[in-house]
């Protein structure tokens, strides 16, 4: 073949200098399927070229921790033999296209990664970002991303109990759809994606191969402009019924000793999944591509190694016992075909029409890319925002205003529309419904429960991305211990822009390292994750959004506390350190957007020590509820507190003097590692022991009733109508047709 | 001897393992009924579960209608055995004209999960009359496809017959516009057929059965359904 | 497949009120119904539309909410 | 609107096994879509007919995975 042209490299995502490094490690020039199957495994998107050293930062390292990184998803151990195994990915760029079908499958391709490992997915939780309401093009695709998550989860019947979103006017061009999936499996059924045991059949199974997303993962690693809506690669469409009946066939198998290995097939479809099984049992796969179904006539070999289909599965079984096998798929009406077999030299080695069409040693496909260190450097304006003053022009409204505003800002209001539209409770274990601070599912014939939290803190980190990273862990540990449980391990998202970019790749390299130093000090083992980079449209790149998934353990899930404040009478405490900080803040959005000033300071070591002393004050059954400040501060954690319990309150916060700027800092600030509890009257003093005790700072701000959210001197608003505030926010701006 | 509850399964069934832990916690022995075979397995009473069968792509239960597990249910249901269909089973009923009536998208044209409480509107045949008409259950549900509709002429039939067995309401009973989830005509969240043993409804009483899950009303509905078959 | 006259066709509001909202006052209704396109082998025209109208009976629609009708052309036009 | 042929469509899918399990074995393939009818004014069939274009184009048809055609044809016909 001669020598592709610079046009045909970058369609592939490759380099002139991948392209001689290839032709060097293989002694000859590759075929033309050959140079697709490298474009794609090389991708960003597969070999986290760019990304990969960074991420070595991050430390699986826990006596919990039974699979890292690496493998579909992280699986830690709950004890008496059971395992959790979970994983978050995105599909940023599949639904900027089609926002329905990008992501439901988005929701279908972490599900794969999970029931591939043996594990019968019991939670789903998404993380979405998009521009703000005002635009009808935005409250389309909200509506659209928002149903497509709904129908795969919906459909399959696995409970999407939790989920975060947010909108920003920096996401108008580049949405991001990240989906988490968390699943259990006992630990005699646990599977590998591996090959091994020469001559072993390697089997595809589910839907049919159909011409699908090819390059999707090349699509995946370059940027989105303007005219990609022209030469998008084929929008794929979810069948989340033919998922649904391949994962219950493979869960039935997973006991079984006649697989030895299941991978699903994802982005690079056939290509990555045999390469990366085959790379792991140190074998090698031959594919003989006519045994392969087709949707489709007259596929190439290319497009049948590169075809994204999704719902396809691949395993390896022991020699002789397909039939039993193909045995369960036939139960379930599914496709099952041998397609090829394991063997013993390190290679790929593709057949068609009898010949051999491509071969290619695994070595070189799977880690033969070179790998990527763009400079990086940090941008003079992130100097100039990070000292000037939080809000410059100070602010117009009053204390009540901001507050309302805040109450019904998308961002904080309830959050009801969105997960109505999931099945949040199909299984019967979904014991803390999503709509406050960590979902809670319960844990089968145990009496504990498993709690999830996904977050992430975009605003700050564009002010610093090593603290934004640090204040979304921090964030989802509240979360955690809110409903008094112990966080396990942590999965991520990297959602960047292009790392070619100097100071995106600076924040790429910022954000890990806060990353890695937050998992450090509070404990959390990263197990799995994922990494988007080219969130740009027409050159603007997003916000640095690390979005981060914690699950943990609640120890007794019958002494779970509801959401808001339980009985009136109950006292208020605010729990943790004093932080009042309006750098990147909800507030400073809704006056303007602007960036500016510094963003939360943040003592892990206190952070740590405060997660503690409200998950003690949570699982003995001292606090009567728990909620932690986040967006707009202690004045909208104690609304929201109000509105959730139907009742009121009235409390004190700082001194007697009104500060500076009429108490907007105090009021909406958000310093990090802050809680609001309300504790019985008589468990006063129990609260003040516990937080003594693990030297964490605790005030009485006043008591629970009334019909009035108050704080003295300062500010009050109705209950009714801050009620009403947090109903208007998502709710009221999708309330009209959606175009 | 306890009361044997077959549950369907279709591809696609996602709520057999939550009716059957309802079916224990209320005493019954669950047992499962795969679509492909024509067998009860001594089913007394034959619970069709939630979930999308087949996917629900062409209609909801359009597909699932045909199995051969159906037929056999047929036969249940026209000797008088007791059916019991749950969201998807419903559906399914209603595909099959064990049920009348069918069941449209939403009128919001959105999936809907929340919860909702029901009146109790007939205490007729065997899954109902354990129960006092006006009682007011809560319970959730979880479709896309759960507004009801029958031709007037079969309406005011269903009516008149005592076949509309549940109505969405408020917490005290009163039916309104905004307690009704979906935009079913007359409220109707669940009918019976016309001898009473079929029973179809929207709502998962599976999804109310222990206090942890935040209602036990729907462990009370298979309660009293299991009490009027009475002792096996 | 169309929905019958009688039934509420949520579907189609969202339809016209969306053509409405971008300036398509000349539309005064639309109902949403569904467009299946078989493949299927005959040996005339004749004995294919008798299939079809047996399959859109008992399988393709409800007779209960949905009104069919269909077209058979022959493969390639 | 009907999907563009290459686009998966597990309706279609759906409604042929389900059409194979009721024995019409002569379906090869089935594809699903939808069927809009909308009622409008218009001075001729021309201008009816480039506005119903551009609605299609602008909103009822999802130019990702569909295509679209349609028929103009005067009220009560
Ligand atoms: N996209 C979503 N999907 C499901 N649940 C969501 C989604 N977005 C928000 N929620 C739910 O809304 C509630 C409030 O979200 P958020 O304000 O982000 O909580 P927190 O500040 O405690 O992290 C949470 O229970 C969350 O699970
Ligand atoms: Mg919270």
């Amino acid at each position: 073949m001669a020598a592709p042209s610079a046009a045909q490299l970058r369609e592939l995502a490759l380099t002139e200098e991948e392209y001689h490094h290839a032709v060097r490690q293989l002694g000859r020039a590759p075929n033309e399927l050959e140079l697709g199957m490298l474009g794609a495994l090389w991708s960003e998107h597969c070999s986290y070229k760019t990304s990969r050293r960074l991420l070595s930062q991050l430390s699986s390292q826990a006596p919990q921790v039974v699979v890292g990184p690496g493998e579909n998803a992280g699986v830690v151990d709950l004890g008496e033999g059971l395992l959790c195994c979970f994983k978050i990915e995105s599909h940023n760029h599949p639904s900027a296209i089609e926002p329905v079908q990008g992501a439901a499958t988005g929701v279908g391709g972490i599900l794969r990664d999970v029931f591939a490992m043996g594990a019968r997915p019991v939670a789903l939780l998404d993380a979405l970002r998009f521009g703000e309401l005002g635009d009808p093009a935005q409250r389309h695709r909200f509506a659209k991303v928002v149903e497509g998550v709904g129908f795969y989860g919906n459909c399959i019947g696995v409970p999407t109990v939790g989920g975060e979103t947010y909108f920003d006017d920096a996401y108008r061009g580049n949405c991001l759809v990240n989906a988490m999936c968390v699943g259990l499996v006992t630990a005699p059924r646990l599977l590998h994606a591996v090959a091994r045991g020469v001559g072993n059949p390697v089997l595809l199974v589910g839907a049919d191969t159909g011409r699908d997303g090819i390059h999707g993962a090349t699509f995946a690693s370059v940027q989105l402009d303007e005219g990609a809506e022209e030469r998008r690669p084929a929008v794929q469409v979810g069948n989340p019924f033919l998922e649904k009946c391949l994962m219950e066939a493979c869960l039935e198998l997973a006991g079984s000793s006649a697989l030895v290995g299941l991978q699903d097939c994802g982005a690079a479809g056939l290509t990555s999944s045999c390469a990366e099984m085959a790379r792991r049992g140190g074998a090698g796969v031959r594919l003989d591509l006519d045994q392969v179904a087709r949707r489709e006539l007259g596929m190439t070999p290319y497009e049948v190694m590169l075809s994204e289909s999704q719902e396809r599965m691949v395993l390896v079984v022991e020699r002789g016992r397909v039939e039993e096998v193909r045995a369960v798929f036939d139960r379930w009406e599914l496709r099952s075909d041998v397609v090829g077999e394991v063997i013993a030299q390190e290679e790929l080695q593709i057949s068609s029409g009898g010949q051999m069409v491509a071969r290619l040693p695994l070595s070189l496909l799977v880690e033969g890319f070179l790998p990527r260190r763009p400079p990086s450097s940090r941008p003079l304006e992130v100097e100039r925002a990070l000292r000037a003053a939080p809000l410059t022009g100070g602010s117009p409204w009053t204390l009540e205003e901001a507050w309302l505003r805040l109450l019904a800002s998308p961002n904080c209001s309830d959050t009801s529309w969105i997960y109505r539209q999931y099945d949040h409770q199909v299984g019967d274990d979904t014991v803390v419904l999503p709509g406050w601070d960590a979902a809670v599912v319960r844990l089968r014939g145990r009496g504990d429960g498993l709690a999830v939290s996904v977050d992430g803190a975009h605003r700050s980190s564009l002010l610093d991305p090593r603290r934004g990273a640090q204040l979304a862990v921090a964030e989802a540990v509240r979360n955690l211990s809110c409903v008094g449980a112990r966080p396990l391990a942590l999965t991520n998202c990297l959602n960047f822009g292009n790392p070619e970019k100097e100071e995106v790749m600076w924040q790429l390299e910022e954000a890990v390292a806060g990353l890695a130093e937050a998992c450090r000090q509070l404990a959390l083992p990263v197990v799995s994750g994922n990494v988007s980079l080219y969130n740009d449209l027409s050159g603007d790149s997003i916000p640095p959004t690390p979005v981060v998934g914690v699950v943990g353990l609640v120890g007794d899930i019958r002494r779970l506390p509801g959401p808001g404040f339980a009985a009136a009478g109950d006292l208020i405490y605010v729990v943790g350190p004093g932080g009042t900080e309006l750098g990147g803040s909800e507030l400073q959005r809704l006056l303007g957007g602007m960036v500016l000033g510094p963003p939360p300071e943040l003592d892990l070591e206190l952070e740590r020590r405060a997660a503690e002393a409200v998950r003690q004050l949570v699982s003995e059954g001292s606090a009567r509820s728990a909620h932690d400040c986040s967006l707009g501060g202690l004045a909208v954690a104690l609304a929201e507190c109000c509105v959730a319990g139907g009742l009121g309150a009235v409390v004190r916060v700082g001194g007697q003097s009104i500060p500076a700027d009429g108490g907007h800092a105090l009021l909406f600030g958000e310093g990090s590692g802050r809680y609001v509890l309300s504790v019985d009257p008589a468990e006063g003093g129990r609260m003040e022991e516990v937080c003594a005790g693990w030297r964490v700072p605790c005030a009485r701000l006043g008591e629970v009733g009334g019909d009035q959210v108050e704080i003295v001197g300062l500010a009050r608003i109705p209950l009714a109508a801050a009620a009403a505030a947090r109903l208007e926010g998502i709710a009221g701006a999708m309330a009209g047709p959606v175009l | 001897m306890t009361w044997r509850c077959g549950i369907a399964v279709f591809p696609g069934t996602w709520s057999e393992r939550d009716c059957a832990h309802w079916v224990e916690l209320a005493g019954g022995e669950p047992v499962m009924l795969w679509h492909a075979e024509r067998e009860l397995k001594g089913a007394d009473l034959v619970v069709l579960p939630g979930g999308f069968a087949h996917g629900d792509y062409l209609r909801a239960g359009a597909i699932a209608r045909f199995a051969p597990l159906m037929a056999a249910v047929r036969d249940h249901a026209l000797a008088g055995g007791p059916v019991l269909g749950i969201c998807n089973g419903f559906q399914i009923l209603c595909e099959a004209q064990l049920l009348p009536g069918a069941l449209l998208r939403n009128s919001c044209l959105q999936f809907r999960c929340q919860s909702t409480h029901l009146r109790v509107e007939v205490g007729r045949g065997p899954l109902l009359s354990g129960l006092e008409p006006g009682t007011v259950l809560r319970m959730p549900i979880s479709h896309g496809e759960g507004r009801y509709y029958a031709p007037p002429d079969q309406l005011q039939e269903l009516e008149a017959g005592g076949q509309v067995a549940l109505r969405y309401c408020g917490p005290a009973g009163e039916l309104g516009d905004e307690h009704n989830p979906n935009g079913s005509l007359e409220h109707i969240a669940g009918v019976l057929n016309r001898e009473g043993n079929v029973l179809g409804m929207m709502p998962h009483p599976e999804r109310a059965c222990e206090p942890l899950l935040g209602s036990e009303d729907g462990l009370q509905l298979l309660r009293a359904a299991l009490a009027v078959l009475g002792p096996r | 497949m169309t929905l019958k006259p009688v039934v509420n066709d949520p579907q189609g509001l969202a339809v016209t009120q969306g053509l409405h909202a971008l300036g398509y006052s000349e539309v005064l209704e639309s109902r949403v119904g569904k467009h299946i396109q078989l493949t299927l082998t005959a040996s005339d025209r004749q004995s294919a539309a008798s299939r079809v109208e047996e399959m859109c009976r008992r399988l393709l629609c409800n007779g209960v909410i949905e009104d069919f009708h269909f077209q058979v052309a022959e493969a390639g036009t």
